[in-house]
C-alpha cells in the first residue's frame, strides 16, 4: 500500500500578539506557503482539508463553519478535529492510506492572544461534577501531576533547568519572542506559581498557524525528489478521569509512541531515530516523554547531565527550543514541532542544523487537562 | 480604523446531573461516608465512584465505603493564572484512598487545610470536614476540604 | 425488533425544581477580543461612513459583500476595495417571533437576505426589513422587491452592522 | 481524489445500539456513551477489550458543557489506553464519525473500531436553543440579534419561493416521521398527527412552526466496524460500508444559493462515485435523509439526487417516500420523530440504516426488500454534507 509523505509545510512566525491580522488571515498565510512549498494549486489539487481545534479557543460555537475559505478548501472534503494539530496529521495519513485520497492539507493555529477569558476556558474542561467546583487554576492540576512525574521518574529541579536553558537557546535561532539566555540564578529566583510548578517551567501562550500538506507516494514523486516520509504514527489517550492518571505513569504516551515505533519497524528508538522534538508545555513533560517513548537510554538523570539532548548532544531533543522557547500555540503544538523537525530534516534549520539527520520523532500531548498523545515518525 | 472587536459567548446557566455513579457519591456524603466503586471483573476499586468500569464495561454492582484516606500530592498555589500573587495560598491535596487495604484507583482532589504547607509530608492520613448536614447538596462541595488526621 | 430496551433515565424539569435530581452547577461568560484584520476592519468603518463596501477579486471578477480577506474560487487575496451602495433586492425573508433564547418578541421582526445592487449576483447579508407588512413576508410577496438601507444619524453610527436599522421597500409590494 | 480502485481493507459494520433519546436523561455524558456503546458491542459479540479504536463525535462543546469534551469523556468510550479522537463538521457530525470510522478501518490501521456519538443538550438552561446563536459570526451576524431558526427559516422561504412548494406539502413529513416514529423503541415524539396539527402550531419564525422542528434531546448511539477477515468471523450477513463522502461550502451562507443545498450534492457525488453508483434514485432502495425540519428532509432528496430539484414534495405527497412506497424516506422516524440529540441523531440514521439492511427493524422493517441504504446528515451554517453508503 501507498506511503505516506510531506510535501509541503508552511507557518507563520508565532509571536506573543498578531494583531495586524484576524484569524482568517493568519490561516491564509501559512497556507499559502505551504501550498507555494508543495508546489500544488489549492483548489484544483487538494483531496481535503482538516483543521484542529476546539470551538472555545475560537470564540466560536461549530468554529469549522469558519474554516474552508482562507484554506482553499469550498466544496470539498473538509472536517475538524477536536484534537491536536498532530491528530489532524494522522487522520490525514490514515485518509491517503485508504487509497482514495492523493493530497490533504492540515492546519492548526493559535490565537491564544485574543482570548481575555482564558482561565475560565480552562476551568471549563474540567470534570462538571469532581474537579470543576473545587480547582480552578489549570495549573493547580499540572502541578499535581508535576509532583507526581518527580517521583515517578526521579527528577530533580536541576534536570528541569538543564532543559530549560536548552530549549530557550535552541529558540534564539528561530527568532523567538520568548527565546531567553538563562542560566542557574536566573532560574533559581523564578518564583513559584503552583509548587512545585514555577513561572519559568510553564510555557506561555502564543499566536501562530501552520499548515501541511500530505500526499501518498505517487503524487509526492510528482510533486518532490525530496519529500518527508511519514513512517509511522501512534495516538492515544489514558481516558477522561484525571483522578486515576495523576498516580500513575503517562502510559498511553508510551502505548502511543510503540504502535508509531512498530509501524515504521523501530525497535531500539535512540539508536534508530536522529533526534526528537517532544511535548514541553512544561519542563517536566518533556523528561516525562523522553521516558516513555524510550528514548532515556535506561538513565534518565545520566542524559541530561551529560548532555545529550543538547544540539551537540548524541540526540538532540527540541532542536527548534519547543514550547518552553518559542511559547505554547495551543493546537498548533503538534504543528510547530512538525515545522521544527520538518526543517532540520531537509537542512533547513540554520544555526541548529544537525549533521545530516535522517530519522524524527514528533510527540505531543494535549493542553491539560487532557491525557491525549499523538506520535508522528518522520524520515527524509 | 476599528482594528479589535470585542464580544462574548455566554451561556446563563449550566446543569449537570450526578448520574448514576453519581448518585452512590452522593448517598454517602449524607451518612459523612466516601464510596468508592468497586468492579467485580477486574477486582478493582475506584474513585471517585462511576456507574461502570471503563476496562470491562460491566456495571458498578458494589460500591464499598473507604477506610483510609491520605495525601498522595499536593500543591501550593502561590500565583493566580494570570501570574498576580494571591493574598492567601492555596493547597490542594490529591487524597487517594484504601479500602479494607487495598489500594482505590484515582483519587479525590480537593481543598487541603492546613497551617503550614511547607510541613506537608506524602503519605499523611487526612479525613474529609463535612459541611453541616442541612447544607448538604449531595455533590463533591458538600466536603469543605480536607485536614491532617489527627492520630 | 431493534435498537431493543434502549437504556436511559428521563427526568421532568419539575424533579429538579423538588430536589429530586442532584447537580452541579456552572455557566459562562468567555470574552474574546478578536483583531479584525485588513478588510473586515474597513467593512465596519464604512458603515460608520454610510457606505456598504465590498471587495472585487481579478481572479474570477466577483464582488463579494462582506468583503472577503480570500476568494473561495481563486484562492487568492481579493484586490480592490468597491462601494456597493445601500440597495438591493430580497432574496429571502421571514418573520421572527422569537428570540434567541425562545421566548417570544414582543413585536415580530422581519429579516431577510438581501442581495446588494453592485456586487455579483447572489452576493447577500443578512439584515432585517422595516416598514414591511409581516402580511407580505407571509406570502412572498416581498421576494425579489427592491429594498434600500435605513441609516442611522451619522453621529450615532459606531462602526457596526447595526449602523443599518434595517432595509425598506422602495417600490410597490 | 481517485475512484473505483480495487479496494483491499472493505469496512464492515457489525453492530449497533443506542439510548433513549428524551428531552432530558439522568445520565452524565459520559454513563449515555457507555450505554450506548455496551449495547451495540453486545450485538456485534464483542467485549470493549477487543476494541482497538475509538471514535467519538458531538458537535459544540457548549451543550454538553465542557470544554475539549471529548477528553474529558474519554471513559465512556472505554478508551483506556487507547487510539481516540474526535472529529466535528457540526450537524453533520453523526455520520460524519461513522465516515471517521470508516477511515480507521480502510487506511489498515484498525481492525475493530468503536464508532460514538453523543449530546446532552439539558445541560444549558433554560433553554438549549440559546447556545445556536454563538454559531454565528461575531462581527457581521451576532449583533443583529440572530437566532438559530431564522437561517432556517429563510433556507425554507427561498425554497417554497423558488419551486412555489405550499406549506401544506412540507407538513406532510412532519406527519410521515412522527408517526414512522412511533413503531421506534427510543423514540421521544412518535405521535399521530396531521397536517392540519403542523399548520396550527405555534409560530416561531415564519414559515416555521413548532412540529416543523424536531425536539432538543438527550441521548448516544454507537457502533462497531470492523475490518473483512473479523466482520466475516463475527457473522453471516455484515453490512458492508461501500461508499462514504462529504463536503463544506463556504462560511459566507448568504452568498449561496439556499435553494439547493449544493454542498450536499457534491458529498452525494463523492459517496455514489465510491460505492459505483450511476443512478441514485433506481439504486439507492431507501435512505435516511437529516431532517431536523420538515423541509430539510425533501431539500436533502434533492441534493442527493434522490429527486429533481423541486420535486420531492411531490413524491412526499404521492407516498413515494413511506415506508411501504417506491423510496423509503426516514423509516426510523428520523430527527422530527425519534428526537435530535444533534450528533447522536446522525448516528442514529446510520444505525437504522443498518438495522433495515440486516431485516432487523421489526415494525419499522421498510416493504420492499433493501439492499442498498444511504444515510446522511446536515450541519455547520447550512454549509455541509455528510453521506455514508451501505449494502447488505
Amino acid at each position: 500500500m501507498s506511503r505516506v509523505a510531506l510535501v509541503g509545510i508552511g507557518s507563520t512566525q508565532y509571536r506573543p500578539e498578531t494583531s495586524e491580522k484576524n484569524f482568517k488571515e493568519l490561516m491564509y498565510e501559512a497556507a499559502s506557503r505551504a501550498y507555494i512549498d508543495a508546489g500544488i494549486e489549492p483548489r484544483k489539487d487538494l483531496d481535503c482539508v482538516i483543521t484542529a481545534s476546539e470551538d472555545l479557543w475560537e470564540g466560536l460555537a461549530i468554529f469549522d463553519e469558519y474554516v474552508p475559505d482562507q484554506l482553499g478548501g469550498v466544496l470539498k472534503p473538509v472536517f475538524t478535529v477536536g484534537g491536536d494539530g498532530l491528530h489532524g496529521i494522522i487522520h490525514a495519513y490514515m485518509l491517503i492510506k485508504t487509497g482514495y485520497f492523493d493530497l490533504v492539507a492540515v492546519e492548526a493555529h493559535s490565537k491564544a492572544s485574543e482570548i481575555e477569558t482564558l482561565q475560565k476556558i480552562y476551568h471549563f474542561a474540567m470534570d462538571p461534577l469532581y474537579i470543576r467546583p473545587v480547582v480552578d487554576n489549570p495549573y493547580a492540576l499540572a502541578a499535581l501531576e508535576m509532583m507526581n512525574i518527580m517521583r515517578l521518574l526521579d527528577i530533580t529541579f536541576d534536570m528541569l533547568d538543564m532543559t530549560i536553558m536548552k530549549n530557550h537557546l535552541n529558540a534564539l535561532e528561530w527568532g523567538s519572542p520568548y527565546a531567553r539566555i538563562y542560566d542557574y540564578d536566573n532560574l533559581e529566583s523564578s518564583e513559584y506559581v503552583a509548587q512545585p510548578l514555577r513561572e519559568v517551567d510553564i510555557a506561555p501562550h502564543v499566536d501562530g498557524a501552520t499548515v501541511a500538506v500530505l500526499a501518498s507516494e505517487e503524487k509526492a514523486k510528482e510533486l518532490t525528489d525530496e519529500p518527508i516520509w511519514i513512517e509511522g504514527v501512534g495516538w492515544a489517550t489514558q481516558g477522561g478521569r484525571i483522578e486515576r492518571n495523576l498516580h500513575n505513569f503517562p502510559v498511553s504516551l508510551n502505548t502511543a509512541g510503540n504502535m508509531a515505533y512498530d509501524m515504521a519497524g523501530i525497535e531500539n528508538p535512540m539508536a534508530e531515530l536522529d533526534f526528537a522534538e517532544v511535548d514541553d508545555r512544561f519542563s517536566f513533560r518533556e523528561l516525562a516523554s523522553l521516558a516513555m517513548l524510550r528514548l532515556d537510554g535506561g538513565d534518565l538523570m545520566e542524559m541530561v547531565v551529560n548532555g545529550v539532548y543538547t544540539l551537540d548532544g548524541d540526540f538532540p531533543v527540541n532542536t527548534g527550543g519547543g514550547f518552553l522557547g518559542n511559547g505554547y500555540p495551543l493546537e498548533a503544538g503538534g504543528m510547530m514541532k512538525l515545522l521544527h523537525a520538518v526543517k532540520q530534516l531537509r537542512g533547513e534549520a540554520g544555526f541548529n542544523q544537525l549533521d545530516n539527520p535522517e530519522k524524527a520523532l514528533v510527540a505531543v500531548r494535549r493542553e491539560v487537562p487532557s491525557n491525549s498523545y499523538a506520535v508522528v515518525i518522520l524520515a527524509r | 480604523m476599528k482594528k479589535e472587536f470585542r464580544f462574548k459567548i455566554d451561556v446563563p446557566k449550566y446543569v449537570y446531573p450526578v448520574g448514576r455513579g453519581g448518585e452512590k457519591f452522593a448517598e454517602g456524603l449524607k451518612k459523612e461516608v466516601l464510596y468508592a466503586a468497586y468492579c467485580e471483573t477486574c477486582d478493582n476499586y475506584m474513585m471517585p465512584p462511576t456507574a461502570y468500569c471503563p476496562r470491562c464495561f460491566s456495571e458498578i454492582k458494589e460500591y464499598k465505603k473507604v477506610t483510609h484516606a491520605y495525601l498522595d500530592l499536593y500543591t501550593v498555589i502561590w500565583k493566580d493564572f494570570n501570574g498576580k500573587d494571591l493574598d492567601e495560598p492555596i493547597v490542594y491535596g490529591f487524597i487517594r484512598f484504601e479500602v479494607d487495604d487495598r489500594d482505590v484507583e484515582g483519587g479525590l482532589i480537593h481543598k487541603l487545610k492546613v497551617d503550614d504547607p511547607s510541613k506537608l509530608v506524602l503519605g499523611v492520613p487526612v479525613e474529609p470536614r463535612f459541611k453541616p448536614a442541612k447544607e448538604r447538596k449531595g455533590v463533591i462541595t458538600d466536603i469543605e476540604h480536607f485536614e491532617l488526621k489527627l492520630e | 425488533m431493534k435498537p431493543e430496551n434502549p437504556p436511559g433515565t428521563p427526568y421532568k424539569r419539575s424533579e429538579f425544581e423538588d430536589g429530586k435530581i442532584l447537580y452541579t452547577e456552572d455557566s459562562l461568560e468567555l470574552w474574546y477580543r478578536w483583531s479584525l484584520g485588513k478588510y473586515l476592519g474597513r467593512y465596519l468603518e464604512g458603515l460608520k461612513e454610510g457606505k456598504i463596501l465590498g471587495r472585487y477579486c481579478r481572479g474570477c471578477g466577483r464582488i463579494y459583500v462582506p468583503p472577503r480577506e480570500v476568494c473561495q474560487y481563486c484562492f487568492r487575496e481579493t484586490d480592490e476595495w468597491v462601494e456597493v451602495g445601500d440597495t438591493g433586492i430580497v432574496n429571502t425573508a421571514v418573520v421572527s417571533y422569537i428570540q434567541a433564547d425562545r421566548s417570544r418578541m414582543d413585536k415580530p421582526l422581519i429579516i431577510a437576505v438581501i442581495e446588494l445592487e453592485g456586487a455579483t449576483e447572489g452576493m447577500g447579508i443578512l439584515h432585517k426589513l422595516g416598514e414591511v407588512d409581516p402580511e407580505d413576508v407571509i406570502n412572498r410577496k416581498i421576494f425579489g422587491k427592491r429594498v434600500k438601507a435605513v441609516w442611522k444619524p451619522p453621529e450615532e453610527r459606531t462602526g457596526s452592522v447595526n449602523d443599518i436599522l434595517y432595509f425598506k421597500p422602495v417600490e410597490e409590494v | 481524489m481517485r475512484m473505483n480502485i480495487h479496494f483491499k481493507n472493505r469496512v464492515a459494520c457489525v453492530g449497533a445500539g443506542m439510548t433513549l433519546f428524551r428531552r432530558r436523561l439522568f445520565e452524565t455524558s459520559d454513563e449515555l456513551m457507555w450505554l450506548a456503546a455496551r449495547k451495540a458491542l453486545d450485538e456485534a459479540g464483542l467485549t470493549i477489550r477487543d476494541i482497538d479504536c475509538v471514535v467519538y463525535g458531538t458537535a459544540p462543546d457548549n451543550f454538553d458543557g465542557i470544554h475539549m469534551q471529548s477528553e474529558a469523556l474519554a471513559d465512556g468510550g472505554g478508551a483506556l489506553n487507547k487510539p481516540y479522537t474526535r472529529v466535528y463538521v457540526g450537524g453533520g457530525t453523526g455520520v460524519f464519525s461513522a465516515i471517521a470510522g470508516w477511515w480507521h478501518v480502510a487506511s489498515g490501521l484498525c481492525r475493530r473500531v468503536l464508532v460514538i456519538a453523543e449530546e446532552k443538550m439539558s445541560h444549558v438552561q433554560p433553554h438549549p436553543q440559546y447556545v445556536f446563536h454563538h454559531i454565528f459570526d461575531p462581527v457581521t451576524e451576532k449583533p443583529l440579534g440572530v437566532n438559530l431558526i431564522w437561517i432556517f427559516a429563510l433556507e425554507m422561504h427561498r425554497y417554497m419561493y423558488k419551486y412555489n412548494i405550499k406549506k401544506e406539502d412540507i407538513a406532510l413529513v412532519s406527519v410521515k416521521n412522527k408517526r414512522n416514529a412511533l413503531d421506534h423503541p427510543a423514540a421521544q415524539l412518535g405521535m399521530k398527527i396531521t397536517v392540519d396539527d403542523v399548520l396550527n402550531s405555534e409560530v416561531l419564525v415564519w414559515p416555521v412552526q413548532r412540529l416543523d422542528i424536531s425536539p432538543i434531546s438527550d441521548g448516544a448511539v454507537a457502533l462497531v466496524f470492523t475490518d473483512e477477515e473479523n466482520a466475516k468471523q463475527l457473522t453471516d450477513e455484515p453490512i458492508w460500508i461501500d461508499g462514504v463522502g462529504w463536503s463544506l461550502d463556504t462560511m459566507y451562507w448568504t452568498n449561496r444559493d439556499l435553494a439547493f443545498p449544493t454542498y450536499l450534492y457534491y458529498a452525494g457525488k463523492m459517496a455514489y462515485k465510491m460505492a459505483g453508483i450511476h443512478n441514485p434514485k433506481k439504486e439507492i432502495d431507501f435512505a435516511e435523509v437529516y431532517d431536523p425540519f420538515d423541509y430539510k428532509e425533501l431539500h436533502h432528496m434533492e441534493g442527493l439526487q434522490l429527486a429533481r430539484k423541486g420535486e420531492a414534495p411531490i413524491l412526499t405527497r404521492e407516498g413515494v417516500t413511506e415506508r411501504d412506497g417506491d423510496l423509503p424516506i426516514n423509516p426510523s422516524g428520523g430527527l422530527l420523530g425519534v428526537g435530535n440529540p444533534i450528533a447522536a441523531a446522525g448516528l442514529m440514521k446510520v444505525a437504522e440504516v443498518y438495522w433495515q439492511l440486516k431485516g432487523e427493524a421489526g415494525r419499522r422493517q421498510v416493504k420492499k426488500d433493501v439492499v442498498t441504504g444511504l444515510a446522511q446528515a446536515w450541519g455547520d451554517l447550512m454549509q455541509v454534507g455528510t453521506v455514508i453508503i451501505m449494502r447488505r
